[in-house]
């Protein structure tokens, strides 16, 4: 088992090294320079401190030579300084960590928790009205552009019927509540933006789960639990579900990179300090420490992600020894 | 499932219909501005109303549908041909050809990919065309995935062997035997590529980086209606629901395509 | 004799997109105490949908249009579900065919027996464990301990069926429906299993429905046969007269077909000199087993060591051994589709081991075991059999008197050439393989398990065309199989060949009567031989 | 000034229109936004004056939650080039002088200042007893700390340039400053708004990493309390303020992305204040529930939108072409279109309603026949009639730039664009990213015409839009308008204190402008704002909403948030 783990960190860095590289050069391509964008057509600001600026903060030297010290400073962990404000990269990241990371983590349980249960159910009935009906209502959900709906969603539920907060995830007078109430104000400002996320997540997980199932169902070790005279529910659930949901477990890990990039859209809609929204705002800045330092933790934490999958799918299937060839 | 797959088919016919024959289908010029009709409701002469420089939406979402359909198809095509031709190689000739592709498409499916089309698009000017390519360059991850699995079973099939043995090259044997057959998922993954595709082009829009007007594309549209949702329902609700039935369309022809390249799902 | 089951007027159809086939048309039988009932029959005859009707486990599309299966007094037909589960591993349980994959993959194999009795409510848990122990000891497996931890992809094949074996018997159920348990398996093994069954049925007084289409199981182990075709009874008797005296035509084609095979009549044509088209020098090949961090290797598994052996022109040699025995690698290697480590590979005298010119490739060729592997679904026949035709650049007009006369000999229609591959029957797409292969006119056809997956009396017609042909066209057979009788009757001279080395070669005559090394004799007693019954030679 | 303007994202418009809280990077000339800013929220004119008029005496309470799109960077006042930053700065800030209600300036940390020498120098006397929020007293030593921060080049400050022509700057004793100046120069006792810091806390210390850009000091109404970066800022009211205590005690500054957002935030009573869109003004918020929670004003405009042609281009090197175009395209129709009304035509560089606007410049009318006649003179004149102008074979065709994510400028470009299309002018409309667009394009005069705009603050002074010497790579005068007569006035305009001389001179400057039509004055877009009925004291004027914020109260028993 350890060396199967070892094998698959070292794999992991040149991935980890190729991405950073691939963005770095990206990036650089777009024409301005943060120092442009903060001084930008200021008449206070002449041309030669424009250009004393861009030496203050190395953009004169040539792209190659910058990664080297970006990829020098990344090794000791220091992600250096947002353009913008001057503040750590890595305090920003950490403050809007967690939020995009918590409303995801809730949008991937309720993805999975509505999803797999209408996999399970149309594959058994197949061809029944259930199935019809979930079918076209998961695709509905599906094809249905996010903004729009978390608009639609908020109009009503939050100003028409006032059940929700509209925005934002913390209500105004958050400090002075009690636990309790924090929780229950939190939980409250994060109904809408969690269902909206993962409302077009359940059709790809429903509709993967349904085929897994079908094929499994006519396996012929299903046959032979039968023949055992197992009662039908115990055959499903002892046999059939686990066999069918164990490559669900990899979608899972291939799921991470959208989520922790984070719904820019719905972050926008729902006004939700996101790494969404630290990205596009970065992007738009030319703030080139951020866009980095965000790049690497998402990719850390994707890379993460699909490695826990793999090794929980190896715990699932015995098949699978750890590195021997089969 | 037979209705469903019908009605999707139907949808997509539509949809090529709208596409090819716009400028017999439309009812006004799409692009005539009309200050006066701003935000007129639907009615008999605006079919589905106008929008805030009093354009017929109607037209301007026929135009669109040709946008539409343009980003769906170039941009997964695209994706299909890179996909399939890595695929197919990683998968046929193994060893550290398969390596050094599956690891860089491995870093691909890391690469928060919303990323790169956010920055590409945000520097490049935002056509059309960019658009495309940039969602094309960046979706093939998956169906190469699908295509190297298939490969691999089809390798070993007795037919190549027997191919082998008759002293076909590997090329005849890969275009003759592997790829037709490994078509069918391929094919698959195209279809719902491009309802994935057209809900990307609605999203970049909603940031800005989508199709520029005054190219109309849905995506451009929806947004325009976003502000004025309490005033004109119509400007929004309309390309929402053209997007949501095209999705929905492919999705469903996706569906009826595996079920016919994987008998076992009919049952 | 107390009649324990009784099947009345079955009928039994199938609905698949639209059009309905009648599976079972109304047949009636019973199965008396104590006794093993021999079902035989082709593909295709119903007899397994019948097993299948009376466990109650057809898939939804069959449907029982009519009939009634009587056990204790109830028509198990009409019971609710909930009964037919209790009827199902205790009174009557069921084996199948493919051991790879009757088992679930991911749960260990003492669960999944113990499993049963769980659900019976009979026992407790430390008890469960003790009795499942006990079960595997039964069925003769040496270490249970470790067996009872294992999972399924760690047993072979005929460990495996030792299991189902073991989970069918678990509540001493009063019927045991086997469904071909040997056929997937190898002929050492399947002696094995039979000889468990037997001491089964004798011990815990088992009636059995034994289905199977090798007439030389049935010889061995049925008290009473019935003979099945296209849905209907053809015929029924006791295991003796049956066999002796069989009154259809179709049983009297069967058991000739089955004696055939295996008595097989040597009409060799004896040793002769000829000179020698093909030889294998002391060729070894061996693939890595890669372990640890950086999958390097941490041994090699050898799969064909040192073997040497030639082939005469006109001479049909014969290649048996048991399944993973290396033959169709060496097959592979013949043909130049894997390089040997070691060894060289002489075609008409020149050493061609590195280098297959176009020429040499197309002297030789190969006609595959599965037909429905062995052609690609995507082409039309035509395409399919010219496929070869290419390096002997031919105009179009000669191309297609090629493919007439190359139908001609394999008897295929020529207004079938726009066909595909799934338009065709299992025996048809077979003879398209050699047609295929016989487009290049080569001078040696390797031939690796060519009619094993097909029912007897086809697999008799392919035979008889491959004679033929080998003496229209001067043609040299390497026939592989690890069929026994098959090899008996067509080959002249005989290799077999045991985990990568050939313990023994000589004509069909000496290899089959006087065997010199062990492993061949036990190969041979295992063969179960229809002669012994029938009083044949 | 920057060109910022109402850009970037969607309406970078801030809530309080006119020339209340103006965008920093939107101030147009010399006066620093401080100054317009600190004029804004902290002038007591009326309190102080009606000193005795207590009959409701106003109680403290309540909260005040502000909405903005976009969250502050820095505080450190002299760094702070965004809206976000200078909007809250401005409440924790004082500066030397402020303006009144009616532009004219007055004093907030000076008491009074005395001008002498003919205007090239002024004395400041600051008022006493003002102390920090931390309890320190407030000297002269402060100013001299922040003057010498501004002119050190070492600090990335957008503020510099005013303040590099003082020539001498003393400190005489604690609450006396004597700044001295080369030449007059008329807006430079509006530089001195510039918000003072406190010497005794940054002293040595890098002001681009200091802590205080997170927690700022300062002498302002409101103290630092609390900042949740990216959703909200925390203050609280100051009790010993030098001008009297804000009757409501805490402001709340609260981030929202997205302007549908926000208005539906605004529906729910979250938020006391928004910048509303045209849209949002006169359709969504007509609803019996919206007027019973919120009062609606319309104030005067504090920028432009213009369509600037490249004046070294073929197409608008001649100027009776850009009189034709301005000829072709209604200005009327657009103001309709895209601001549904609510915006001023403009016929000059100059706001309308400030004191620089000359009324009396008639617009000119919409006829597209004199636009073809003029065109004609010109040499473009359609001969292979397929509908596009040409002149010696080259086709009258050309590209309009506008930047990305200002939905009304884009659409004015396709009103626009139509409207050309009928005197047989072909124009493409290309949107680019800001930074793009700025780099690639208007630095490196990469361009055929440019829609745009200016936000300008409050003193007319056009120097660096208009004046010749303005037109290197990445200063304002990118279109290359080159006019002596109008150098001369603009330097006159700006030498001298005399308001009368200066307001002739910007009268002449208009009239010229708008006869060489460099670029088509299109239309300056009203602030259009909503605000809680709740607070009472609110007196709009034509310097905007907030700027007697700190005499803003909720009646009894009206607050919406308790302490």
């Amino acid at each position: 088992m350890t060396n199967y783990i070892l094998r698959r960190l070292i794999g992991m860095i040149p991935v980890l090294f190729g991405i950073t590289l691939i963005s770095f050069f990206v990036i650089h391509l777009a024409p301005g320079k943060p120092t442009d964008v903060m001084t930008d057509l200021n008449p206070k600001v002449s041309q030669e401190s424009r250009l004393k600026l861009a030496e203050l903060y190395g953009f004169d030297k040539p792209v190659y030579e910058q990664y080297f010290v970006w990829l020098s400073r990344i090794v000791k962990l220091d992600f250096g300084a947002s353009f913008l404000d001057g503040r750590r990269v890595a305090d920003k990241i950490a403050e809007r960590l967690p939020v995009t990371i918590g409303i995801n983590l809730l949008s991937v349980i309720l993805i999975f928790g509505a999803a797999i249960p209408i996999g399970v159910k149309g594959a058994l009935h197949y061809g029944s009205i259930f199935d019809r009906v979930t079918t076209s209502a998961v695709f509905l959900m599906f094809s249905l552009p996010s903004f729009w709906v978390g608009l639609l969603a908020i109009s009503f539920f939050g100003v028409q019927m006032g059940w929700l907060p509209v925005s934002g995830i913390t209500s105004l007078d958050f400090a002075s509540y009690s636990l309790w109430g924090k929780c229950v104000d939190i939980m409250r400002h994060l109904i809408l933006p969690v269902v909206v996320t993962s409302i077009g997540g359940i059709a790809g997980i429903s509709r993967y789960t349904r085929d897994r199932m079908i094929d499994v169902m006519n396996e012929d070790y299903i046959r032979t639990a039968v023949a055992k005279g197992l009662p039908k529910n115990k055959v499903i659930s002892k046999h059939a579900v686990r066999n069918a949901l164990m490559p669900v477990i990899t979608i899972a890990g291939l799921m991470i990179p959208g989520l922790i990039s984070g719904s820019v859209i719905s972050e926008t809609i729902f006004n939700i300090p996101g790494m969404g929204r630290l990205m596009v705002d970065a992007v738009f800045t030319r703030d080139y420490n951020l866009i980095m330092g965000e790049l690497v933790i998402v990719t850390f934490l994707t890379l993460a992600g699909n490695f826990a999958a793999d090794i929980v799918y190896a715990l699932c299937d015995p098949r699978i020894k750890f590195g021997e060839k089969k | 499932m037979k209705p469903l797959i019908t009605f999707g088919f139907i949808l997509i016919a539509a949809l090529f219909v709208a596409a090819v024959f716009a400028p017999f289908i439309a009812t006004h010029d799409h692009t005539a501005i009309n200050i006066k009709e701003a935000y007129l409701p639907p009615s008999a002469s605006h079919i589905f109303g106008t929008d805030s420089l009093g354009r017929d939406l109607f037209s301007r979402m026929v135009y669109a549908s040709r946008v539409v359909l343009m980003t769906g198809f170039v941009a997964v095509g695209i994706a299909a041909v890179i996909g399939v031709v890595l695929g197919s190689f990683s998968g046929y000739f193994g060893g550290a050809i398969d390596s050094v592709i599956m690891r860089f498409t491995d870093m691909m499916l890391c690469f928060p990919v919303f990323f790169l089309i956010l920055s590409v698009v945000a520097f490049v000017t935002p056509g059309i065309l960019n658009i495309m390519v940039i969602i094309g360059c960046t979706s093939w991850m998956g169906i190469a995935r699908l295509i190297r699995a298939e490969v691999l079973t089809l390798r070993t099939k007795d037919y190549v062997l027997a191919a082998k043995a008759l002293g076909r090259s590997n090329v005849y044997i890969v275009f003759r035997h592997i790829i037709p057959n490994g078509l069918g998922p391929a094919l698959v993954n195209f279809v719902f590529g491009i309802a994935g595709a057209i809900l990307v082009e609605s999203a970049l829009s909603f940031l800005g980086l989508g199709i520029q007007p005054p190219d109309p594309s849905w995506g451009n549209i929806l947004l325009e209606g976003k502000s004025g949702m309490g005033v004109a329902w119509w400007v929004s609700v309309f390309p929402g629901l053209a997007i949501f039935f095209t999705a929905f369309g492919f999705n469903m022809l996706g569906e009826g395509l595996k079920q016919f390249f994987n008998p076992r799902l009919k049952r | 004799m107390k009649k324990i089951l009784e099947v009345e007027n079955l009928r039994i159809s199938y609905l698949n997109n639209g059009s309905r086939t009648d599976a079972v048309k109304d047949i009636s039988f019973i199965l008396n105490e104590n006794e093993v009932l021999g079902v035989v029959g082709e593909s295709g005859s119903g007899k397994t949908v019948t097993a299948l009707s009376i466990m109650r486990i057809l898939s939804h599309e069959a449907n029982i249009s009519s009939g009634r299966i009587l056990f204790e007094g109830k028509d198990l037909l009409s019971i609710c579900e909930k009964d037919m589960e209790n009827v199902r591993g205790r009174n009557i349980s069921m084996i199948f065919q493919e051991p790879f994959s009757c088992l679930n993959p991911v749960m260990t194999v003492g669960e999944q027996i113990g499993e049963i009795y769980r659900f019976h409510e009979l026992s407790a848990g430390c008890e469960i464990k003790k009795q499942v122990l006990q079960l595997l000891e039964k069925v003769k497996f040496a270490m249970p301990e470790k067996t009872y931890d294992s999972y399924p992809h760690m047993l072979s094949g005929g460990e495996r069926q030792r299991v189902m074996i073991a989970m069918s018997v678990a509540l001493d159920p009063r019927i045991l429906i086997a469904d071909e348990p040997t056929t997937a398996l190898d002929v050492t093994v399947q002696a094995e299993i039979l000889r468990i069954l037997c001491e089964l049925k004798k011990e815990c007084g088992l009636s059995m429905i034994f289905i199977t289409h090798d007439l030389g199981i049935i010889s061995k182990i049925a008290d009473r046969v019935m003979v099945m075709k296209d849905g209907k009874i053809v015929e029924e008797n006791t295991k003796s007269g049956l066999l002796s005296k069989p009154k259809e035509e179709y049983t009297k084609r069967l058991i000739s077909a089955a004696m055939h095979l295996s008595s097989g009549a040597a009409e060799t044509a004896g040793e002769n000199s000829n000179a020698v088209i093909f030889e294998a020098r002391n060729v070894t090949k061996s693939f890595p087993i890669e372990k640890g961090i950086l999958r390097k290797e941490t041994g090699r598994f050898y799969a064909v060591k040192n073997v040497s052996f030639a082939v005469r022109k006109g001479v049909t040699a014969g290649l048996v051994g048991q399944s993973g025995c290396g033959k169709s690698t060496l097959a592979k290697i013949i043909l130049g589709l894997e390089k040997p480590d070691s060894g060289q590979i002489l075609f008409e005298g020149g050493d061609i081991t590195n280098f297959y010119s176009r020429r040499v490739r197309g002297m030789m060729q190969i006609v595959f075991q599965d037909p429905f592997n062995s052609l690609n679904p995507g082409m039309r026949m035509r395409d399919i059999v010219l496929e070869g035709t290419h390096m002997l650049k031919l105009d179009a007009g000669s191309r297609e008197d090629i493919l007439r006369d190359v139908l001609g000999k394999v008897r295929l229609s020529y207004n079938d050439r726009f066909k595909f591959p799934h338009q065709f029957s299992g025996g048809q797409r077979q003879r398209i393989a050699i047609a295929r292969a016989l487009a290049v006119r080569p001078s040696l056809l390797v031939l690796d398990e060519p009619v094993s997956s097909l029912d007897v009396l086809i697999q008799q017609d392919i035979i008889a065309l491959l004679k033929k042909l080998k003496t229209e066209m001067g043609l040299t057979y390497l026939f592989i199989s690890h069929d026994l009788g098959l090899i008996k009757e067509i080959a002249d001279e005989v290799y077999v060949m045991n985990e990568g080395i050939i313990v023994e070669h000589g004509t069909v005559e000496d290899v089959y009567y006087k065997p010199k090394d062990t492993y061949t004799k036990k190969l041979i007693e295992s063969v179960p031989v229809l002669t012994k019954l029938t009083g044949g030679k | 000034m920057t060109l910022r303007s109402i850009s970037q994202r969607q309406r970078l418009r801030t809530f309080l229109p006119q020339n209340n809280l103006k965008i920093i990077q939107e101030a147009i000339k010399k006066i620093p936004l401080f100054l317009i800013i600190a004029v804004f929220f902290l002038s007591v004119v009326f309190s102080a004056a009606y000193a005795g008029d207590k009959d409701n005496t106003p109680n403290c309470g309540d909260a005040f939650v502000f909405s903005s799109i976009g969250d502050a960077r820095t505080l450190v006042p002299i760094l702070a080039s965004d809206a976000p930053s200078s909007e809250v700065a401005g409440m924790i800030f004082n500066g030397l002088v402020k303006y009144d209600e009616e532009l004219n300036i007055v004093g907030d940390l000076a008491r009074s200042w005395d001008i002498e020498d003919g205007g090239c120098t002024i004395i400041f006397h600051l008022r006493k007893g003002v102390k920090w929020h931390d309890g320190a007293p407030f000297t002269a030593k402060d100013v001299k700390f922040t003057y010498e921060k501004l002119i050190d080049p070492e600090v990335p400050t957008p503020y510099s340039g005013d303040f590099k022509k003082v020539k001498t700057f003393e400190v005489l004793d604690d609450h006396t400053i004597k700044v001295a100046y080369d030449r007059p120069f008329a807006p430079a006792l509006s530089t001195w708004g510039m918000p003072v810091m406190p010497e005794h806390i940054l002293k040595g210390r890098d002001l681009t990493k200091t802590s205080f850009s997170r927690c700022p000091i300062g002498t302002g109404p409101y103290m630092f309390k609390k900042w949740q970066v990216g959703s909200r800022i925390d203050l609280v009211s100051n009790p010993d303020y030098f001008e009297h205590e804000p009757y409501i005690t805490r402001f709340i500054y609260r981030v929202i992305p997205d302007s549908d957002t926000m208005f539906l935030e605004l529906l729910t009573k979250n938020i006391d204040i928004m910048a509303m869109t045209p849209l949002q003004y006169s359709r969504l918020s007509d609803t019996r529930q919206f007027k019973k929670n919120y009062n609606k004003y319309k104030l005067v405009p504090s920028s432009y939108s213009y369509l600037g042609f490249n004046l070294s281009s073929p197409f608008f090197s001649d100027t009776r072409v850009r009189q034709a175009i301005n000829h072709a395209v209604d200005k009327k129709e657009i103001i309709d279109g895209v601001l549904l009304g609510l915006g001023e035509e403009l016929t000059g560089p100059f706001l309308p309603g400030s004191w620089a606007y000359d009324k009396t410049v008639a617009p000119v009318s919409f006829e597209p026949a004199k636009a073809r006649k003029l065109l004609a003179e010109a040499g473009w004149t359609d001969k292979d009639a397929d509908g596009i102008v040409e002149k010696d074979g080259k086709k009258f065709e050309f590209t309009i730039l506008t930047n990305l994510g200002n939905n009304q400028r884009i659409s004015a470009a396709q009103i626009i664009q139509k409207r050309l299309m009928e005197i047989g002018i072909k124009a493409h409309i290309r949107v680019l990213e800001w930074t793009v667009f700025i780099n690639e394009f208007i630095n490196k005069k990469k361009f055929d015409a440019v829609l745009l705009g200016w936000n300008l603050s409050r003193d007319p002074d056009c120097y660096d839009i208009w004046h010749s010497s303005k037109t290197g790579p990445g200063e304002f005068n990118f279109l290359g308008y080159n006019n002596p007569e109008v150098d001369l006035l603009i330097e006159e305009g700006r030498g001298t204190f005399d308001i009368e001389k200066r307001k002739d001179a910007y009268h002449r400057i208009q009239r010229i402008i708008y006869d060489d039509a460099p670029c088509l004055f299109l239309y300056a877009p009203n602030g259009l704002a909503a605000v809680n009925n709740r607070f009472s004291g609110i007196k709009p004027s034509i310097i905007g909403l907030l700027y007697n914020f700190i005499d803003w109260y909720t009646p009894k028993g009206g607050e919406l948030y308790e302490l």
